[in-house]
């Protein structure tokens, strides 16, 4: 039993934060936020750190790390909250080209994402929103050359910075496929939506036709591998959550020793302190169940009713946290250059991305074996 | 008990009459679910339309009729705010805390000539007032404002900064808490001012912010911070004297806090929410199938339920006269924690879709959801956070004190 | 509008509180809890206030009174709260006998039961516990001189002190009649149950043969009619909850005057007050609900909605409500002699009686149209 | 990172030679639901078996070797405690506050004369020990306590009444918190007492209770008044010195916040519960068929696993020589309250058929279910309150100071 990081964790944590100190200020991610400064714009800098190789195989120009270390840098990422397509790229489409990618298709996209010069978003949801193979209802019809998709996607992450997106499209009855499409492909179109949420998109798929190797691993049905591939990419969602919880924390922390009123800090009322033991509650739970799911990925043990507890509880608790921070600040919560409003604007943001609470509290009973006639 | 209003011929008469005026006079501006989309040409139809209704006493229909108010029995002021809630249109149709909390706390707490000389105006709609009390450094601990007002003269001298103030469009008018006695003791240093907004040294800016909801019937589009350097305001507009702002402040945060709803209605978001329930799908499958769908939409059922039922309470009772204590309080605090689970059992309901602003077509409802899911976290401050609330109902309670606090003065 | 109490509700009122003053003290009541006296020791002055026919019309001896006013003097009772089966007799079996009986057996059986001279329980719930009609297994084979009952019913308020039991009982596939069983005839064997309930006991069938004159309404299937009689009574029981949670209240609120720690009264703390706001507010939400459900029934306005949502209120309230008075008195209040523990006991008991709030949440959904294929 | 222990062959042969000579040793108890149900004569077998694990060192197997604790390390402890788990053995295999907090407290605040006097015969299980804290008005604040034990002499002359004491079956000790000094301010006027229960002038009653459940490894199957009348103590037995009451007492209730998990196991209610659901039925139906009953166990199970988490972080920390500071409240928290919010799943799930008691043939889980609902809310108290908790994680965080708490010696 060791629950402390590593030396080599803890090297690259300091690197990561260092990183972030310089490129990715409050004021600068303020900025983002207010749409006065370009989210790409920090695409080289978090490039040059290696991190969106963190989960490609060094033969593919990536870093080969295991799982907690890719929690590290993402539990760091999550503290900003760094927005863009780190964790789309780096994490989700690397894994869900490993996972469902043949060889070629391997070697011909993830030294790209590695380096950064490819960004690739995972364009699975649609109006009907949701993360099971039914919910998927846009077409690949096939063609003598390959395939036409048509359909839309909705809420994709990181749409607009995308040269490249993962499509699940029906390829015949029940039977789902992953194809890559290239985000300047003619007949798709993208934009952004307005609202709370954050940099998600809209993805049009107007009869896109693309070429049979477009399908990832040739597979007409490629559902189950990519689900696996979803299921190790959510627990290092999760940590990018935790970094969030604990941001959120920290800033309730200082603001409770900073803000005086009624002739003292607002930390010593207790209505206070229990705002701020909650989240720190939610973040403890998210995080340790968290760090348990990502120890077993790395060591290979069942971790299915891991990572969707961790998933539950990450997503839910920087939820909440968000909330309780705003009963902490009360109006000065609400103004934008403080900083909190990008917690609360990112906490709902991916508060259903890979699965809602619901999905993974379904799923966790499903691996505890709560399914009738499974006794 | 009777839950229900069994209406008097009279009445039913009263209810006629206004139907038809309104039909004939009310303006159509557009439901904007976000106040702050509301334009200046807007504005103007709706000060209009208030300043026709000031002129018959229906814009504050239960204000004395000596002062420009309506004088109307509750009954009565009841039927005309369903009237007009047939087209959607509040009362006052505008933010305007002039008559719904400084015109109260004026009424108590003013001498003859300043009920005389600001009451008309409030009442008829010629002037619409911000409330000026939170600063940067006093939020919940209202007492602690900095802002001055020293007597020099005939005038009062005012130097300070509020924050969260008002909304688009601007105030002829503005009251403030202020502090008059920089040497007095807590609670006894403050006055309670009626500033006119175009005297030179008033500055308005507006403030970036999360979002800036405003209850129904006081939408307020936007919040600004203004500064006050070296003001000159006539020591007239001091109300209830110096060193007893405090005291008229309690007028009007007993009004606030909680008892700001006149006639209560269901919740809007209710059907908005039901309608896209009863109509989405996933997977191909009606949404209703799934048991927790239904559950989420049962639990935002009833927490809308338990609020109308307390505001309902507290409004049946203070129309009978019996004396509100926790009542208010418990009310608010039930509306303001209710907004948060119902917006969390929305988002669960509809996914990220509850996310996306109008006009976009993506947006549920024509963007009230989206608005919604900002609005219920900045209603939480508003009017005295949650905490507020507890200690207001702890006090009026009497919890761990044998000498229960008294609500402030109505009348 | 008037949200206040009537003169002839408050001279009820306080009727009805002179007699639990002089008859059902907190002493009694705690003796009663500790088995030093029985319960059937009160049902002579219960009974000689005339509140068990507060609901049985005059014709049959009662009062013929409305809900509201049952709602007035339930709510009294539950503020001790004095256990019996004043509820079960009084109300229950008043309103099943009221619906599902014939002329004759309401002639012959309600001028008893409001007279106080039968005692009757209602027999519904068995092992695979639930109020729904598919969850009766119990069977009635007709005889040729009637019918012969066999099953277990389980967790059956008052089932000791009962002269006489309506027995639910499948009549042949789905149906489900109702039986009037005297609680000496031979094969029914009854006990209370011992735990943390109060009042609940088995009831054995065992092959009881009865007449055809048993069966309510003579009506083979008669389930329906049952579902009515029991949303009615929900509304008075939701009342005897209110009443339980007004008690509770009042014990915080005195406590938290009179315990000093720290130097001085706990309710000075912000913890211990947000447990007594806490339970205020559940019991408001439960009394106003409750109130407007009543008035719903007495005026013949539709009042499933409001039945269904009340009895959940109140049942999860009450629940609740006992956790945090324990938490506002700590050790003190699991003192049995302290009084707490009483409604501890009842809230726990009551919780599923006459559906959990599970069972009204769903049918809430129901009146409310959130059925998929009702839009 | 690493959630699980490797053993080397040489823990894996102590564990061997542990399991041999337990089987060889020990005696067979049942396993009461309710350990007021314990009999003295399973007592004395609980107490026999103590003296011989207390004779290997094994009783305490983590305090020191001199004082006939065990010396070994935290691994070989937990190998040990996981070999006497399949007996569903605790360690100590009864009620001994003792060794858990009073053990502690006189290793690091007695004198080389106390240690070598008190502890051997605490750890080799000769005496069993009670805390006696609580009394009527000093509830969770402890440091207001009454009890007086007043220097004459030799001796301290004991006065007072403490509630909410130990266990069935009596205790050769108890170590108490008094007042020394009446005349000191407020936690300087406190002494810590190892206290002889054969003494003259000492009375037990015991307190009738919705129930009295006791943790995992320190069932204690009633509560107790104890009279204190005259008693006469030999001065030798204050811990700490005279005035350094509060200091001592704040060893052993960092130990008791939270930190009194040994080795980590999953919560056997879980399963229990699971079983239960999934051979039941309703209407002929299984009982998983209904989507909240899924959801409610697996609220259930996430309660029991972040509980279980938290407890296995500070063991681990602590293992690692990490320093606590919130760590141990929080865990201790989160079990209070995850044992409310289980009892009332499981009441949703099994409806009333919790609430039946062994050893009626519908109690559920031999009764362990029932237990438990009563448990649930009697265990929110000892050991301070879930509030008292909430203190400690404040004042550990800083909150509102900026000055962090600092923990109770340990060492």
């Amino acid at each position: 039993m060791d629950l402390l990081l590593n030396e080599q964790q803890r090297m690259l944590q300091s690197t990561i934060q260092d990183l972030l100190r310089r490129d990715f200020s409050k004021e600068m991610l303020v900025a983002i936020d207010a749409g006065t400064v370009d989210v790409a714009q920090g695409w080289p800098a978090l490039a040059s750190t290696g991190l969106l190789g963190s989960l490609v195989p060094e033969e593919h120009g990536g870093v080969g790390g295991s799982f907690s270390d890719a929690g590290v840098l993402f539990e760091e990422l999550g503290r900003g909250p760094v927005p863009g397509a780190h964790f789309s790229s780096g994490v989700f489409a690397a894994l869900v080209l490993q996972e469902c990618g043949s060889a070629d298709q391997q070697s011909a996209h993830l030294p790209a994402i590695a380096s950064g010069d490819a960004v690739f978003a995972v364009a699975v949801t649609e109006p009907e929103y949701g993360w099971e193979r039914g919910d998927v209802q846009a077409t690949a019809e096939r063609t003598p050359d390959g395939y036409t998709l048509s359909g839309v996607k909705l809420h994709v992450p990181d749409a607009l910075e995308a040269t490249h997106f993962l499509v699940a499209a029906r390829t015949g009855g029940e039977s789902v496929g992953l194809f890559i499409v290239p985000s300047d492909a003619p007949g798709v179109a993208c934009r952004t939506l307005p609202g709370l949420s954050t940099g998600l998109g809209e993805v049009l798929l107007d009869g896109v036709a693309i070429g049979e190797d477009a399908l990832l691993g040739g597979a007409s049905d490629g559902w189950d591998a990519f689900e696996r591939a979803m299921l190790r990419a959510t627990a290092v969602l999760s940590a990018y959550q935790v970094g969030g919880l604990e941001s959120v924390f920290q800033m309730c922390l200082e603001y409770s020793r900073t803000r005086r009123q009624f002739q003292q800090p607002i930390g010593r009322f207790q209505r206070v302190q229990d705002h701020i033991i909650d989240i720190v509650n939610h973040l403890d739970a998210a995080r340790w169940t968290t760090y348990e799911a990502l120890w077993k990925l790395d060591t290979g043990r069942p971790a299915e009713s891991g990572v969707h507890m961790a998933a539950a509880l990450a997503s839910e608790g920087y939820y909440l946290a968000c909330n309780a921070a705003h009963d902490v600040h009360a109006g000065v919560g609400i103004v934008r250059e403080y900083g909190l409003t990008l917690h609360t604007r990112m906490s709902r943001t991916l508060y259903h991305h890979l699965g809602s609470p619901r999905y993974h509290r379904r799923r966790l009973a499903g691996a505890l074996g709560l399914q009738p006639g499974l006794s | 008990m009777d839950f229900e209003l069994e209406w008097t011929p009279e009445q039913e008469a009263f209810r006629a009459e206004a139907r038809a005026w309104i039909e004939a006079n009310v303006p159509s501006i557009p439901d904007h679910p976000d106040p702050a989309n509301l334009t200046r040409e807007e504005y103007e139809l709706q000060r209009e339309f208030g300043r026709r209704l000031g002129a018959k006493g229906w814009l504050y229909p239960t204000m004395p009729a000596e002062y420009g108010g309506g004088g109307l029995s509750m009954e009565l002021a009841m039927a005309l705010e369903e009237e007009l809630d047939r087209y959607n249109m509040p009362l006052p149709p505008y933010y305007d805390t002039g008559g719904k909390l400084g015109g109260i706390a004026i009424l108590v707490w003013g001498t003859e000539e300043q009920k005389a000389h600001f009451l008309p105006m409030i009442l008829r709609g010629e002037i619409r007032t911000w409330q000026l009390l939170t600063e940067p450094e006093s939020g919940s601990d209202l007492a602690s404002v900095r802002t001055t007002a020293i007597r020099d003269g005939d005038e009062y001298v005012v130097n300070g900064t509020k924050i969260f103030v008002g909304s688009s469009h601007g105030a002829e008018y503005s009251w403030m808490i202020v502090v008059t006695d920089p040497d007095a003791p807590r609670h006894e240093n403050l006055g309670w001012l009626m500033m006119p907004m175009d005297l030179p040294g008033i500055t308005v800016e507006q403030m970036d912010l999360l979002f800036v909801g405003g209850e129904r019937g006081a939408a307020s589009g936007i919040k600004n911070t203004v500064y006050f350097d070296n003001v000159r305001v006539p020591a007239f507009n001091l109300v209830g004297g110096e060193g007893n702002g405090w005291k008229v402040a309690g007028t009007h945060l007993e009004i606030e806090h909680g008892l700001l709803r006149s006639a209560v209605r269901d919740d809007p978001l209710t059907e908005r929410v039901f309608d896209y329930a009863r109509n989405a799908k996933r997977g191909g499958r009606p949404l209703l199938e799934d048991q927790d769908v239904r559950d989420r939409l049962v639990d935002f059922y009833i927490d809308a339920e338990v609020t109308r039922l307390l505001h309902f309470r507290n409004y049946a009772w203070r129309g009978q006269g019996k004396q509100l204590t926790y009542e208010g309080a418990q009310a608010y605090l039930y509306q303001k924690r209710g907004q948060l689970s119902k917006a969390r059992a929305v988002l669960d309901v509809m996914g990220p879709q509850a996310l996306v602003e109008a006009p976009d077509e993506w947006a549920v409802a024509d963007g009230h959801v989206e608005v919604h899911q900002r609005g219920a976290i900045v209603d939480q401050h508003p009017g005295g956070t949650a905490e507020i609330q507890r200690v207001i109902i702890a006090r009026r309670l009497g919890i761990g004190r044998d000498v229960r606090e008294e609500p402030g003065r109505l009348r």
